[in-house]
C-alpha cells in the first residue's frame, strides 16, 4: 500500500483522482488549506501536519477520517508503507 | 530500517527543508538509518555555502542543522549536474572550471545521479521532499 | 511621488514571498511612496485568524500585517472572490476593504507601478 | 533491481524539471534498474509534436524522449485524461502507452521507488 | 491602459478576470499551452512571444484577436502602455 | 524612456532570465535606458558566481549575457535582505559575517529595498520578470 505526501493545493487534486483503495495520505504546509473544501474519500486514511495546520491558523473537523499527527508518526507510516509518492504540483 | 531521502526545494522558496531536516532528524531519533541525503533541481542550493540566517526568523539556521545529520552518519549529497550549472562548486569544480572560489558548504558533497539510484537501491524507503 | 500597488498572490508559510513583499512595501511607503496592498487569489490566506508563525519557527504574518498602519500603510485590499471561494476566516485585528473583481481592474489602472513579487 | 517509476508533471521549457528527471531516468536504467516513466497533467506538453527548443536555446525534448529506447527505457505512459483535457498533439516518433487514471495508481502501487522530481 | 505580461496558466486565469477594457495583454512562456483552450475577451487585444510558441510546437490561429510579436515590439507596447503589470502564480 | 527592470526567478527553475534578458537588450537597441535591473526573491541566485552553463544547451551563458549589460550602462542590484539568507555575499558581507568565500558574481551589487523604489521611481516604466 502506498503512502502519498501531498504538498501542494494542486497536488492534492492530482492526488486525489489517482489514489488506490487503501493508501494513506500525508498532508503538509498549504494543504492544510484545501482539506476543508474537498470532497472527501471514504477508504483512504488522511493525516495532518499538526505544526502546519496550527502555523497557518486551519482549525479542520478531526472528526472526518482526518487525523493531526507529527513527524515521529510519519516515520511510522512510512516504516509500513511502500511506495512513498510526493506531489507538488 | 534504511532510508534514502532527497530533496528538491530551495531554501525559502518552499518548505522543504524544513520538512525534510525534521523528518530526517525523526527517523534517526528512532533508531533507522539515512544512507544519503540527495540535493536534486533547486535542492542544490541548500548546500551554497555562507548563507546568513535573518535575525528575525527565530534564527532558523538551516545549513547548521543540515551539516549537523553528518555527524549522525547522513551523507549530504549534491547532484553535480544540477549544482554546477547552478554555482554550487566544490575545490575540484572551481579548480577544474578556472572559477574565483569554491560555493560548496563544508559537509556537502557533489556526486553523480547514480549515486541517487544506488541510495535508492540499497535502502528500504525512499522519499522525496519538494517543497 | 507614484502610486504603488503591491500585489500578494501567494499564501503565507510556504515560501518568503509575503514577507518579502511587506518588506519592499513598507519600504516604498518609507520613501513616501502612496502604498496600496492587495491580497488575491492564495494570497488572501495571509489575512486567516489564529496564525501561528512559532509554530514553524517564523513570523506570523498577521501581525506583521496589523503593524503596516505604523508605517502609514492603511489601504490594504482583498479580492472578494477569492476570500469567499476559500471561505477564509479573516483576523479581525486587521482593517481590511475587499473588492470585486472590476474594483481590482480600477485599482491596478490607477496605479503608477504594480509590483507582484512573484517568482 | 528496483522498480522505477520516474513521473514528470511539468511543461518542458519554463523549467529544467523534465530534462533532469530524464537525466535520472537514463542513469537508473543504466544501472539496470526497471524504468517507467509516466506524464501527467502539464508534463504531457512534453509530447507535443513540432517542438523546437533551438528557438528558445534549448535541447527539443521530444527529441530526447525518442531516443530513451536506445537507453533500454521502453515503458513510457501518459495519463489519458491530461491528454485530452489540453488537447495535445502528440509527436508520432514517440511510443507512449496512454493510461486511465486506475491503471496510473496501479502503475504507483506496483512501484518500489516513485521519482517526480518536484520541486 | 494597462498592458498585462502573463507567465504562466494559472496566471492567465487570474489575469482574464481581472482585465478592464481597453487593456493588452501579452502571452509569454507556458501560457501559449493556455490560449487555444481559453474563452477570448472581445475588447482584449492579445500578442504572444512568437519564439515560445514555436518552441512549444503550438500553433495557434492567429486569425484570432491574437498577433504573434517578438521582443522590439514587446518594447514598443511598454512604451504605449502603463502600467505594465505581471501575472506568475 | 527610462526603464527599471525586476527579476525574480532563479536560472534554470524560471525563464526569468532569457525573458529579461532578451527584453532589457530589446530596450537598448531601441535607444532607451535601463536605469538598474532589480533581483528580488529567488532572482539574487542569478547573481552567484560560478554558475558553468551546460555545454549540450548552446552554450547559453547566462551570467556573461547579464554581464554584457553592464557595459550598456544597467547596474545589475540584488535586494541585500534576499542575497544573504540565501547565501550570495558580496565581498562586506563576507567579511562582516565572517564567511569562507564571497559569492557574488562581478558585475553585480548587494543594494537595499531602497533602491527598488528609487529606480521605479526615476523610471518611466517598471517591469518585472517573475519566470
Amino acid at each position: 500500500m502506498s503512502l502519498h505526501l501531498v504538498f501542494s493545493v494542486q497536488g492534492f487534486h492530482a492526488c486525489q483522482r489517482r489514489l488506490h483503495a487503501n493508501d494513506s495520505q500525508y498532508l503538509l504546509g498549504d494543504v492544510n488549506y484545501a482539506w476543508s473544501q474537498a470532497a472527501q474519500v471514504a477508504e483512504i486514511t488522511s493525516y495532518l501536519l499538526a505544526a502546519d495546520a496550527k502555523t497557518r491558523g486551519i482549525s479542520l473537523d478531526i472528526s472526518a477520517p482526518l487525523t493531526h499527527i507529527d513527524y515521529p508518526d510519519l516515520v511510522s507510516l512510512t516504516v509500513e508503507h511502500e511506495p512513498v509518492v510526493s506531489w507538488n504540483e | 530500517m534504511k532510508y534514502a531521502l532527497a530533496v528538491h526545494g530551495a531554501p525559502y522558496a518552499t518548505q522543504a527543508a524544513v520538512h525534510a531536516l525534521s523528518f530526517a532528524e525523526a527517523v534517526l531519533d528512532q533508531g533507522h538509518t539515512i544512507e544519503r541525503i540527495f540535493f536534486f533541481h533547486e535542492g542544490v542550493y541548500q548546500g551554497l555555502n555562507g548563507q546568513i540566517p535573518p535575525q528575525d526568523t527565530f534564527n532558523q539556521n538551516l545549513l547548521e542543522r543540515w551539516q549537523a545529520l553528518t555527524e549522525r552518519n547522513v551523507e549530504l549529497a549534491l547532484c553535480i549536474a544540477s549544482a554546477i550549472k547552478r554555482g554550487v562548486l566544490d575545490d575540484a569544480e572551481q579548480t577544474r572550471y578556472e572559477q574565483d572560489h569554491p560555493t560548496l558548504a563544508p559537509g556537502f558533497e557533489l556526486v553523480g545521479l547514480g549515486q541517487l539510484v544506488a541510495a535508492i537501491n540499497s535502502a528500504d524507503r525512499y522519499l522525496e521532499f519538494p517543497a | 511621488m507614484k502610486r504603488y500597488l503591491f500585489v500578494i498572490s501567494r499564501s503565507p508559510y510556504r515560501s518568503s514571498h509575503a514577507m518579502e513583499q511587506l518588506e519592499a512595501a513598507m519600504v516604498a511607503a518609507v520613501f513616501d511612496g502612496q502604498v496600496s496592498v492587495l491580497f488575491r487569489d492564495e494570497g488572501v490566506w495571509n489575512l486567516q485568524e489564529n496564525q501561528s508563525g512559532e509554530a514553524s519557527q517564523q513570523k506570523t504574518l498577521s501581525k506583521v500585517l496589523a503593524a503596516l498602519s505604523s508605517y502609514e500603510i492603511e489601504d490594504l485590499y482583498a479580492c472578494h472572490d477569492s476570500l469567499v471561494t476559500r471561505q477564509v476566516q479573516m483576523d479581525n485585528a486587521l482593517t481590511v476593504k475587499t473588492l470585486s473583481l472590476a474594483e481590482q481592474s480600477q485599482l491596478i489602472a490607477a496605479s503608477d507601478a504594480v509590483v507582484t513579487g512573484q517568482s
